[in-house]
């Protein structure tokens, strides 16, 4: 029975390991700094994603907070930053752990909220218990409504699937009734989160507004190849083609459009064509390409962000998620400033107060932000929001798409 | 005991085996011969349920065996070595001959199990080396426990694959010893064998395998005068 | 040392594990879950390929099915009935893959239960997307860290005992025999694939139990969160660093690598990947042929007082 | 449409077959089953994107510079990791668990270090990404070029291997590795050789698809998965069979596609695979 003993010997091991891995807890809070921390995916499948839009405005964020001298707290003293950021490794698990110790162990002040529609989601409920407040700028979730309600302190700011869906429509509805389009969509989606909730919300949008959906298919993670697709999406006689694609899939449905000179009235790809890549990756031949998101390119409030975070990062941010994500660093920064570091009053400003972002004056809705640019088009170089069409700053949409070349 | 009829094995295009009709009965010692690539390892391996025949029929002890996988084979009764030792060395040289026990047809295990062990370890010549391991053990002491493994069940009939090859003369002396205990017991041999000495001295009738075809049957001094088993062996010139 | 002693010290153990969740915070219940986890998967794992040396990425394949279930059925059937049902699919999926494969040897087993795993993952995808056009689930049980993990901590000390049970029966001669030499184990009156399907079939439904008991901590999976393919090498790597020959290798390499992969995850989570890599290739140098030889070497000098076990 | 379509899947399958090829020939000959293999094609490709982004040179240059460097990387990760685990193993199981483990290793390591010089978002730049009509299909140049390549190296490796003395000592090695110091073999030069070999296909693989793909810098493992599935298919350490199976898995993942359902290109991929594997284990093309 010699594996008891091994058993005692690994038992005590696990002990002593798991025992001295939580002593010495977070230190006292003495106040030299705010403690900010957050979890995302520097490394693993959602990286790409991340590192494009999550990452560098954290970065840039606190770059601009450190140069301001650091975070002004209701009394007009300030502090500096401090900043814990731990990587998921693209893991469920991973997250929820880091997430975890970043309240518990690290007890630091607030909490930024991880990249992805899913990771947002499985953090939620540990950001309610743990009451931080989570400013989710990279989720795009179906059922908003029901959302805040379970999780109060959740904000969601990158808009529900069925609103891109219903401004998508509200581009094309008058083309197609002025008879510039056919009226028949095209559609391709990637089997994911993301390309699911997104196509669904699209297929009832289409069907209300009497658009005829005459391709519907799905395609999985991982397919390089677009080439048959298109091919069909070209042979259904759609002038509108929509794809709810990944930026690997995006960059490639492009890339092969272009090949086969499918030039449909209406191009619409998916995330990554609102990356600042997309266009040199095409010679710049993206003029009148349209997908999610947008900018207001002539906003002098964008235009310094742009600067800024070509300047400081050296690279550009894209145009979607990135300037959503750095308003809502704002957004916490000034309710930081008028409440302090109490979560409940900061999560509560966050939802009734009135925020100065490089969006604008921007406002939350039942825990949401609506006010948002759901679609753009590349324009001049720029990926410009065309709707809400009724928003200010709006540009008008180039329907049809002029020629690849 | 055993009958085989008409066995053939075919891999591809080669017929290892063509053919082939004996019987054995309870209480024979039976020497299968022939030269290098005869067929006789196949022969064994057919009858053990290592391979399945392509043609033909095997009984044994009343009962079909071809197309029967090699456990339901052993747990009638039909134990066998291997022309190259194979021994389990993640085991204790005692549980090597417990295995076939504890799955055999009505399984042993536990006390019982490890008496009936020790006394074919003794019975073979390891006594007392039970709870070694097997990388402990040189050549013909693997030799041995191999044995043990096989006649642990006390099975009606024991397949000998070669097992006296590589044997010094007196390693062999005690080997061909055991085999002639065993068979005093009353056990059923059929063995392949290149060891002329041990085959003369243990087994009063003989089978020849060439080309995988038999070619001769009947007592060994008979065959082994048989100018056609000659030829097999040592070529025609020499006839 | 006696049998009675052999088993108290067990109970004690597993009573001094059930009660570590008391005294430390929530960050540590993630912890304690994460570790049980892992020695769960990787002690499963060592259960059916640490004595047969089939070496299996499927277990993703497996632990994925039991998140899934979860999934579907959460505002259906009560928890405990799931886990039920995710046992039951569980054994069944390994029924069918297990009777289907288990003939297939060395690295094309390895490949073929990585296909398997990216397989259950495609279908699973194609059928959500197709027919009910959701992929994303959520999971809403009212169920703690803290309970999860004593679910997972019940679940593992079921699998050392059964991994215990089976050293102590025939069985164990069996499975180290088809380890050892498949043909010897025929021949010696062992039904090798019915050995084999058995002990596949019990560590894939140990397996999709982790899974299913872990799913709540999520709320929301998709089969890219639950069928990621980096669990099946963790674990591997985990119980082949302890050693899965042993009832305790897995539980071995998987407690300090679990701690390991932490610490460096949140002490350099810029050069994650590259001290990971290093620490691999390290261990292989390092520790050769795994904390399995040590243990082997231990067993060589202690041979003698082992002989009563 | 089926023409086009068949064009199509060959075109995409002689990019899979490309980089099946080298993989084929390391675990045929050298017996090391290399997790990081998707890591050599992926730094290919980094490579080349260099050489272009920044100093505006060719990609077809790139191509050429970056076989030597994928074979020296390669012959050398051999020469300082992989041959000490070889010498170690007392059998092969031992090797191959040893393998698994240090090639996971270096997967995560040249991962971690394209993040750390790269970045992980997408990269890539563009060429020829002029079309070629091809029986009703429309190619991209560098895609083409891809197939033609693929046909090329795979073609030259067959008949180097049936022709020369050097392609009949490999051929040796892999196909009976017991028996080649009989005559005189040199294994272990053989197998470093069969894996710088290999890395350098890798790599020109890497280099071919970065002429018509962005890629990230984590590309490498779905990579080594497909090349696998493929060197399962043809069967190990068969030129032609890897080719074969490539072009197989592309046309069969283009009709999947276009006449069932895209969704499940993929699910029949594995399908497939797991067919073979069940029906014949040892390849298709054994």
């Amino acid at each position: 029975m010699d594996f008891t003993r091994r058993g005692l010997v690994a038992a005590t091991a696990v002990c002593a390991l798991t025992l001295t891995s939580f002593s010495g807890m977070a230190a006292a809070q003495d106040r030299t700094s705010i403690r900010i921390g957050y979890a995302v995916s520097k490394t693993g499948v959602n990286a790409a994603g991340a590192n494009t839009t999550t990452i560098p405005n954290y970065e840039l964020w606190a770059q601009d907070v450190e140069a301001a001298g650091g975070l002004t707290l209701p009394d007009g003293s300030k502090l500096p930053l401090e900043i814990i950021a731990y990587d998921d490794r693209s893991a469920t698990e991973d997250l929820v752990r880091s997430v975890e110790r970043l309240a518990r162990q690290d007890e630091v002040d607030f909490i930024l909220a991880p990249w992805g529609t899913g990771f947002n989601l499985a953090v939620a409920p540990l950001f309610a218990r743990f009451g931080y407040p989570q400013l989710a700028g990279t989720s795009v979730v179906p059922n908003i409504d029901g959302l805040s309600d379970r999780w109060p302190n959740s904000f969601w700011l990158l808009g529900s699937s069925e609103a891109y869906a219903h401004s998508l429509v509200d581009v094309l509805k008058p083309a197609v009734d002025n008879g510039a389009l056919n009226g028949k969509v095209a559609m391709i989606s990637i089997a994911d989160g993301f390309g699911i909730e997104l196509s669904s919300g699209a297929r009832e949008a289409f069907t209300d507004a009497g658009l005829d959906l005459v391709m519907d298919k799905t395609y999985p993670l991982g397919t390089q190849d677009f080439a048959t697709l298109l091919q069909e999406a070209e042979g259904s006689g759609a002038d509108i083609f929509v794809a709810y694609s990944y930026p690997g899939d995006t960059f490639a449905i492009t890339a092969q459009a272009k090949l086969a000179s499918y030039n449909p009235k209406v191009f619409h790809p998916g995330v990554g064509t609102n990356f600042p890549v997309y266009a040199p990756m095409n010679d710049g031949k993206v003029e009148g390409v349209m997908s999610l998101g947008g900018i207001d390119a002539n906003s002098p409030a964008i235009q310094d962000y742009l600067a800024r975070h070509a300047e400081i990062l050296g690279k550009a941010p894209d145009s979607w998620a990135s300037p959503v994500i750095y308003a809502s660093l704002q957004m916490l920064q000034q309710a930081i400033e008028r409440k302090g570091l109490d979560r409940e009053a900061v999560s509560a400003e966050l939802a009734s107060g009135t925020f100065d972002t490089i969006l604008g004056s921007l406002s939350l809705e039942d825990n949401q932000l609506k006010d948002l640019w759901y679609i753009g088009q590349w324009q001049n170089g720029n990926f410009v929001g065309i709707s809400p069409t009724d928003k200010a700053g709006v540009a008008d949409a180039v329907i049809p798409k002029p020629d690849w070349n | 005991m055993l009958k085989v009829v008409n066995l053939t094995k075919r891999f591809g295009g080669l017929v290892a085996v063509n053919g082939v009709d004996f019987s054995v009965e309870e209480g024979e010692v039976v020497g299968l011969l022939g030269p290098n690539g005869s067929g006789k390892s196949t022969v064994m391996n057919l009858i053990s349920g290592a391979l399945p025949p392509t043609l033909g029929e095997i009984d044994f002890d009343g009962q079909r065996i071809d197309r029967r996988p090699p456990h339901r084979i052993a747990k009638l009764g039909l134990s066998r070595t291997f022309q190259l030792v194979r021994l389990t060395p993640s085991l204790k040289i005692r549980d090597n001959v417990i295995l076939p026990l504890a799955f055999g047809v009505f399984p042993v295990f536990g006390r019982e199990a490890e008496k009936r062990a020790d006394a074919a370890l003794e019975q073979v010549g390891l006594a007392g080396r039970g709870d070694r391991l097997v990388h402990d053990l040189n050549y013909i002491d693997q030799k041995r426990l191999e044995l043990a493994r096989a006649i642990v069940t006390n099975p009606k009939m024991l397949l000998l694959d070669e097992w006296m090859a590589g044997l010094n003369p007196t390693e062999l002396r005690a080997a061909m010893e055991l085999i002639a205990g065993l068979r005093d017991s009353g056990m059923t041999i059929l063995l392949v064998e290149h060891i002329m000495e041990a085959v003369r001295a243990l087994c009063p009738r003989c089978i020849v395998m060439s080309a995988g075809t038999k070619i001769a049957d009947g007592s060994t001094d008979t065959v082994l005068a048989d100018p056609h088993v000659i030829e097999a062996y040592l070529g025609k010139a020499h006839v | 040392m006696s049998k009675q002693f052999g088993i108290l010290a067990f109970v004690v153990l597993t009573a001094a594990m059930a009660a570590l969740p008391f005294g430390i915070g929530e960050y540590g219940h993630g912890v304690l879950v994460g570790m049980m986890s892992y020695i769960v998967l990787a002690s499963a794992w060592a259960l059916f390929s640490g004595p047969t040396r089939y070496v299996s990425l499927a277990t993703v394949a497996f632990f994925g099915i039991g998140a899934y279930t979860v999934a579907v059925l959460a505002d259906h059937l009560p928890f405990g009935a799931i886990l039920v049902v995710a046992g039951v699919i569980g054994l069944g999926v390994a029924l069918l893959v297990g009777m289907a494969t288990l003939r297939l040897a060395g690295v094309y087993f390895v490949i073929f239960s990585f296909g398997l795993a990216e397989l259950v993952r495609q279908l699973i995808t194609w059928f959500e997307t197709s027919v009910t056009h959701t992929l994303g689930r959520y999971i809403f049980v009212e169920i703690t860290t803290v309970q999860i993990y004593w679910l997972l901590l019940g679940l593992a000390v079921i699998t050392l005992a059964l991994r215990w049970w089976i050293e102590q029966s025939r069985l164990g001669l069996a499975v180290h025999a088809i380890g050892d030499d498949e043909t010897v184990a025929r021949h010696a009156g062992v039904n090798v694939t019915g050995v084999k399907l058995a002990l596949f079939a019990v560590s894939s439904v140990l397996i999709t139990l982790a899974g299913a008991i872990q799913a709540p901590r999520w709320t929301y999976v998709e089969p890219s969160i639950v069928f990621n393919p980096t669990i099946s090498f963790i674990t591997l790597v985990m119980a082949l660093l302890g050693g899965p020959g042993r009832m305790w290798g897995p539980v071995a390499g998987a407690v300090p690598l679990y701690f390991l992969f932490e610490w460096i995850a949140t002490r350099f989570p810029d050069q994650n990947a590259v001290i990971l890599g290093l620490v691999f290739v390290a261990i292989v140098f390092l520790v050769p042929g795994g904390l399995l030889s040590l243990i082997d070497k231990w067993r060589a000098r202690g041979s003698g007082e082992q002989s009563h076990a | 449409m089926f023409l086009s379509t068949l064009v199509i899947g060959l075109v995409l399958g002689g990019t899979y077959a490309l980089i099946a090829l080298g993989l084929t020939i390391q675990y045929g000959i050298a017996r090391i089953m290399n997790l990081a293999y998707g890591e050599i094609t992926i730094a290919g490709a980094f490579f080349v994107l260099m050489l272009v982004s920044a100093m505006g040179l060719s990609p077809i240059l790139g191509l050429i510079l970056v076989v030597p460097l994928g074979f020296a990387i390669s012959w050398l990760v051999y020469g300082v990791v992989l041959h000490p685990l070889v010498k170690r193993a007392t059998h092969g199981g031992q090797l191959e668990i040893d393998s698994i483990l240090v090639t996971f290793g270096l997967m995560f390591l040249a991962q971690g270090l394209f993040t750390m010089f790269f970045g992980s978002e997408f990269k890539g730049y563009n060429w020829l990404q002029v079309p070629v009509n091809l029986l009703g299909a429309k190619i991209a140049a560098g895609r083409m070029l891809g197939l033609v390549i693929a046909v090329l190296i795979g073609g030259g490796l067959w008949i180097a291997m049936q022709r020369t003395r050097w392609g009949v000592n490999l051929r040796a090695v892999a196909n009976h590795p017991e028996f080649a110091p009989l005559v005189g073999i040199d294994r272990d030069r053989a197998a470093r050789m069969a894996f710088g070999l290999g890395g350098g296909i890798a790599a020109a693989g890497g280099a071919v698809l970065s002429m018509y793909q962005p890629f990230t810098a984590i590309d490498g493992g779905f990579l080594t998965m497909k090349a696998l599935v493929i060197v399962i298919m043809g069967g190990v350490g068969n030129l032609g069979g890897a080719l074969m199976a490539g072009l197989l898995i592309g046309v069969v993942e283009a009709f999947v596609s276009y006449a069932i359902d895209p969704g499940l290109t993929l699910a029949a991929t594995y399908a497939i695979f797991l067919g073979v594997l069940l029906w014949r284990p040892k390849g298709l093309f054994a």
